[in-house]
């Protein structure tokens, strides 16, 4: 019964997304409900599917019942199956988050068409994670782009550029991922990952190959807005409504970095890159450079927003650099914590960065003056989700770092510790600015508390719990969970 | 494909394709799109594409022109073609790069045309030496020495192949080798299927892979009474995907609506 | 490798390598948005090129040496028996959602380009960026 | 408009019916070329084509939107909905789109039943989709939009 929950996941998504559309006709109350119920109920599944996963392995679907290659396969394994838990998650709470935010920022005629697109990019995203199929990978991920496109384009004004922007980037980046399947279809002839993966083990030397992995990493990279192809980026999450730049900040940024990682170790393999050990090498400085430059463009902005989509350019190279250790399983492991970890901050820091803007319309940094006194459970939580940003223990933040700072130990590339350290400092200045505009600047009068109202309070503060208490779950017992996604993608160390 | 024929037709293709980007008036270089992209049919036409080619004509060329030439008239006509330095030098850049990588890939690309192409029928997975196998394979026996090397390539129960611990080997008159094979285990289908091929070269045995469109090609009529195979394969052996792309325009319609309406159904 | 074998035997591939680049120059140089749309239209079609020209087998010359040429991939049993052979079903299919997905992607930025025209009055990139601030 | 157009109007709405038909022609059948998508897009070309002779006006009366918009919801339930049939009808045993397992098969051999299901089930629901979108979309693309600044 269990393996036909993956598909489920998708497919609740997408029938609630066309009632929603039909129900908008008739009523526009009922569209939030359906949308949270749904969301309530996929990750109901999930949980379900991560629980079977971790016990009795992969799940292997063949939808349509025909056996790959020649049909389309589901493998969700442990990795798969993480993922979309956290796709599910983050997407349950920013759920909850969106029905105030939403109510004030998108025009009443249009909030079902917003709750259709928004459970399109919830399906789109599920089907990303689970998927063993290159080419349904496109087309999910397809799916979630054009739903994310018009997401961000609901806010109006600046967010349609932004879109625009968002929109040619990323169907380059897609494109050069079919360009990339084209290639491997013309070598290999299939079009299953692990059918794929087997194939290519004879391969490794065809110059085609070689080209299809650029392909496939160029494209996922521009999705992924790592340094250089970060213009999109910044623009896209500083203007687009609330309630999207929380999904798009943890969710779909997650979905393009798990879809490098399969095709990364899960079609190439470690094998693959060790041929190449130079240019992954490369690979690794751009994203140390991604990381240091993207907190340093942080540092330099005054708007809140802004700060923190910089923020998230400079954790994407984090993704990547973890990525690029290939003898230690610590790597590997720092990048699949790290998606459950930025992810757990970023919503945090975003939620309440949109609820000043919700309630105070600050937007710039200076504005804040005086809110920790004004609102001061927000503040708490975003302190919380800052202070994990920099890297104390035993938040989140630092795990990721620990884990970075064990593989280069074990690998001997010791300068990425400095590239850690260093790191933690500027996002220490940059954070250290709002936390000060926060509680010490501004009057020091009673001001009458006035916070965020409970259906956005409540999923911020729980975030910024969870910030610490998963700090502590991925230092005590989930290191046995990340050794066992290492296993499956095959990372020795 | 009729040569001749295709390279005048791509000759067309690149021209109206710079001329789309030079020409100022936006509408004739829609217009010159539109061309564009008809010809593009007709060259998947002559590939013996029909269906592409039919859905090329009718959504590229139909439809895409139109809504864009009806968008047209709440745009500007004209491209004032005033281009940003930085971005003609990032683009020049990156074409120079792409065409470099092109130029390294060519060699390794299945020749035009090639009907044993791993894309078209099997990929040759690993030869050994012929030490007495082929009589084995005379009276239907799957050599050990083969079967542990398909097994350890990673084709065994645990990765979800078939096992070979049931198989049936049958002569090939055609192609004058070994069909191997295997029982699909499907639900409605658990017959049969040739997946391994096993040709005889000289002292050498080569075992081959059947690729996706073998299965497509033969069994199509047979499995789903649909004599068109691209039919069978977008409805049937890759419907999942067929469902994902009608989600597609389905996303697309509710996108614009969003973005244009001024009401919920106006 | 030769250069007859290089660009006549893959001319198909050559073809696909300049249509895509003139169009992924488009879409990365041009200031005007209607035109980076043109431009990444044209870089997808190129990729389609590639799919299609991957599933095609034979060639009609050569069916006078008694080699197979390709039909398309409907049943045609008299065909069969003639030494036609279907050419590959797969990349169709890929295709097929490929055009599929390009239009859909064009609708929106058509829908998008409509709403900056309304709300900027420009299509142009650098003006646009000086209106934004 | 004048009557100079009476020799355009006359002839699309002579036109219109063959249009559709073939439209609906391609939609269904699996022996020729063309499938849901081909399909949809010519049954929604009659509609612009209506559209751009007698007015957006005219064209959104023939086409109201609260129709497009059921029909673009529909087309994807039967599609999905499909699916999940079969995963229901079954009980869990076969798997999702595996169209053998419907009520269908009860009557005829299920191989059958699949041809069926493709070609007057699915596509049609791909068709109604398609044509209902691309219907939609035009009309969002050109009606009224630039009467008033408004969005």
């Amino acid at each position: 019964m269990i393996e036909h929950f993956p598909v489920v996941v998708v497919a609740a998504s997408l029938l609630s997304a066309f009632t929603i559309l039909l129900s908008g006709i008739f009523n526009r109350k009922i569209s939030y409900y359906i949308s949270l119920g749904t969301v309530t109920f996929q990750l109901t599944l999930s949980i379900f599917i991560l629980d079977y996963v971790t016990k009795y392995g992969t799940i292997r679907y063949w939808l349509g019942g025909w056996r790959p290659p020649w049909g389309i396969e589901y493998a969700t394994d442990e990795l798969g199956a993480y993922t979309l838990f956290i796709v599910l998650f983050f997407s349950f709470f920013a759920t909850i988050y969106a029905k105030r935010v939403v109510e004030k920022e998108i025009e009443e005629y249009k909030i079902p068409y917003f709750y259709t697109l928004w459970q399109l990019l919830i399906s789109g995203m599920c089907g990303v994670a689970v998927t063993g199929d290159l080419f349904n990978l496109f087309v999910f991920m397809e799916i979630a782009s054009l739903a994310g496109y018009a997401l961000i384009a609901m806010a109006g004004k600046r967010a349609l550029v932004a879109s625009y922007n968002y929109l040619i980037l990323g169907t380059v980046g897609i494109s050069f991922y079919l360009l990339g399947t084209a290639f491997l279809y013309a070598v290999t002839g299939t079009l299953n990952m692990l059918d794929a993966k087997i194939l290519l083990s004879l391969l490794y030397e065809n110059k085609v190959v070689h080209a299809a992995f650029v392909f496939y990493f160029i494209g996922l990279v521009i999705k992924m807005a790592l340094i250089p192809f970060h213009i999109w980026q910044p623009d896209a999450y500083e203007y687009s409504p609330s309630a999207v730049t929380v999904l798009i900040s943890t969710a779909m940024a997650k979905i393009n970095a798990y879809a490098l990682i399969r095709i990364v170790f899960s079609v190439f393999t470690t094998e693959f890159l060790e041929k190449f050990l130079a240019v992954w090498t490369l690979v690794a400085w751009i994203a140390s450079a991604a990381i240091i430059l993207g907190s340093i463009f942080a540092i330099m902005q005054r708007s809140l927003k802004r700060m923190l989509a910089y923020s998230s350019i400079s954790h994407v190279g984090y993704i990547v650099l973890a990525m690029s250790f290939l003898n230690t399983k610590w790597g590997i492991m720092a990048a699949a914590a790290h998606l459950l970890n930025h992810s757990l901050m970023k919503a945090t820091l975003f939620m309440v960065a949109c609820g000043f803007i919700y309630k105070t319309n600050a937007k710039r940094i200076e504005e804040l003056e005086g809110l920790g006194r004004k609102m001061p459970l927000s503040a708490a939580a975003f302190t919380v989700a800052a202070i994990s940003m920099i890297g104390i223990p035993p938040t989140v933040g630092f795990v990721t770092k620990f884990y970075i700072i064990l593989a280069s130990l074990e690998t001997g590339q010791f300068g990425f510790i400095a590239v850690m350290i260093v790191s933690s400092l500027l996002s220490l200045v940059y954070f250290w600015r709002v936390i000060e505009a926060l509680y010490m600047k501004g009057h020091h009068g009673e001001v009458r508390r006035d916070d965020l109202p409970a259906l956005m309070l409540y999923p911020a503060l729980i975030l910024a719990v969870l910030c610490i208490l998963a700090g502590v779950f991925w230092l005590a017992k989930g290191v046995v969970f990340l050794e066992s996604i290492a296993k499956t993608l095959e990372v020795v160390g | 494909m009729i040569v001749p024929l295709d390279i005048a037709l791509i000759i067309f293709l690149v021209v109206s394709a710079i001329a789309a980007l030079f020409v100022r008036d936006l509408l004739a270089s829609i217009a010159i799109l539109g061309t564009y992209t008809f010809v593009m049919a007709c060259i998947y036409v002559q590939m013996n594409a029909v269906d592409v080619g039919f859905t090329e004509a009718a959504i590229g060329a139909g439809a895409s022109t139109a809504l864009m030439v009806a968008s047209l008239t709440k745009l500007q006509r004209y491209d004032t073609g005033k281009r940003k330095k930085a971005k003609v030098v990032i683009g020049a850049f990156t074409v120079i790069l792409l065409a470099g990588l092109f130029f390294y890939v060519i060699e390794d690309m299945p020749a035009f045309g090639d009907y044993n192409s791993p894309a078209n029928k099997r990929i040759e997975i690993f030869e050994v030496r012929d030490t007495g196998l082929s009589e084995k394979l005379e009276v239907e026996k799957l050599p050990e020495e083969i079967k542990s090397r398909i097994y350890l390539l990673g084709y065994n129960e645990r990765n979800n192949f078939p096992s070979l611990r049931e198989y049936k080997i049958v002569w090939n008159e055609e192609e004058e080798g070994w069909d191997v094979l295997i029982k699909k285990n499907e639900t409605f289908f658990s017959g049969f299927e040739k997946l391994y091929f096993i040709k005889k070269e000289g002292e050498i045995l080569k075992v081959y892979r059947y690729s996706i469109p073998v299965r497509w090609q033969e069994k199509s009529e047979e499995e789903m009474n649909t004599p068109n195979m691209v039919t069978a394969g977008l409805a049937d052996y890759r419907g999942y995907d067929t469902l994902g792309e009608t989600v597609v325009i389905f996303t697309a319609a509710v996108s614009v609506a969003a973005l244009l309406r001024r009401g919920y159904l106006e | 490798m030769d250069v007859a074998e290089m660009f006549l035997a893959r001319y198909n591939y050559w073809s696909f390598v300049v249509l895509m680049l003139i169009g992924l120059y488009g879409a990365i140089a041009y200031g005007n948005l209607v035109k980076k749309i043109i431009g990444l239209s044209i870089f997808q079609t190129a990729i389609f090129l590639l799919f299609i020209s991957l599933a095609d087998v034979g060639k009609d010359i050569e069916r006078t040496l008694g080699l197979k040429s390709g039909t398309a991939p409907i049943v045609w049993e008299k065909g069969i028996e003639e030494g036609y052979i279907y050419v590959n079903p797969v990349p169709h299919v890929l295709v097929l959602t490929g055009i599929v997905v390009a239009a859909a992607t064009l609708a929106l930025a058509l829908a998008l380009m409509i709403r900056i025209y309304r709300e900027y009055g420009t299509l142009e990139e650098d003006e646009l960026k000086e209106l934004m601030g | 408009m004048s009557d100079v157009n009476v020799v355009i109007k006359t002839t699309v709405r002579t036109m219109l019916p063959f249009i559709q038909l073939y439209g609906f022609y391609v939609m269904t059948g699996t022996e020729g070329a063309g499938g849901g998508f081909q399909g949809g897009v010519i049954l929604a070309a009659s509609f612009i084509l209506y559209g751009i002779t007698f007015g957006a006006e005219k064209g959104r009366q023939a086409a109201p939107e609260s129709w497009n918009t059921a029909f673009k919801s529909f087309g994807l339930w039967i599609y999905a909905g499909v699916g999940m049939l079969t995963i229901l009808y079954s009980l869990g045993r076969a798997e999702f789109l595996n169209y053998s397992a419907t009520f269908l098969s009860l009557f005829v051999p299920h191989t059958v039943a699949r041809g069926i299901l493709i070609a007057d089930v699915i596509e049609i629901g791909i068709g109604m989709t398609v044509a209902a979108s691309f219907i939609s979309l035009f009309f969002d693309l050109v009606w009224r939009s630039d009467e008033d600044g408004r969005s």
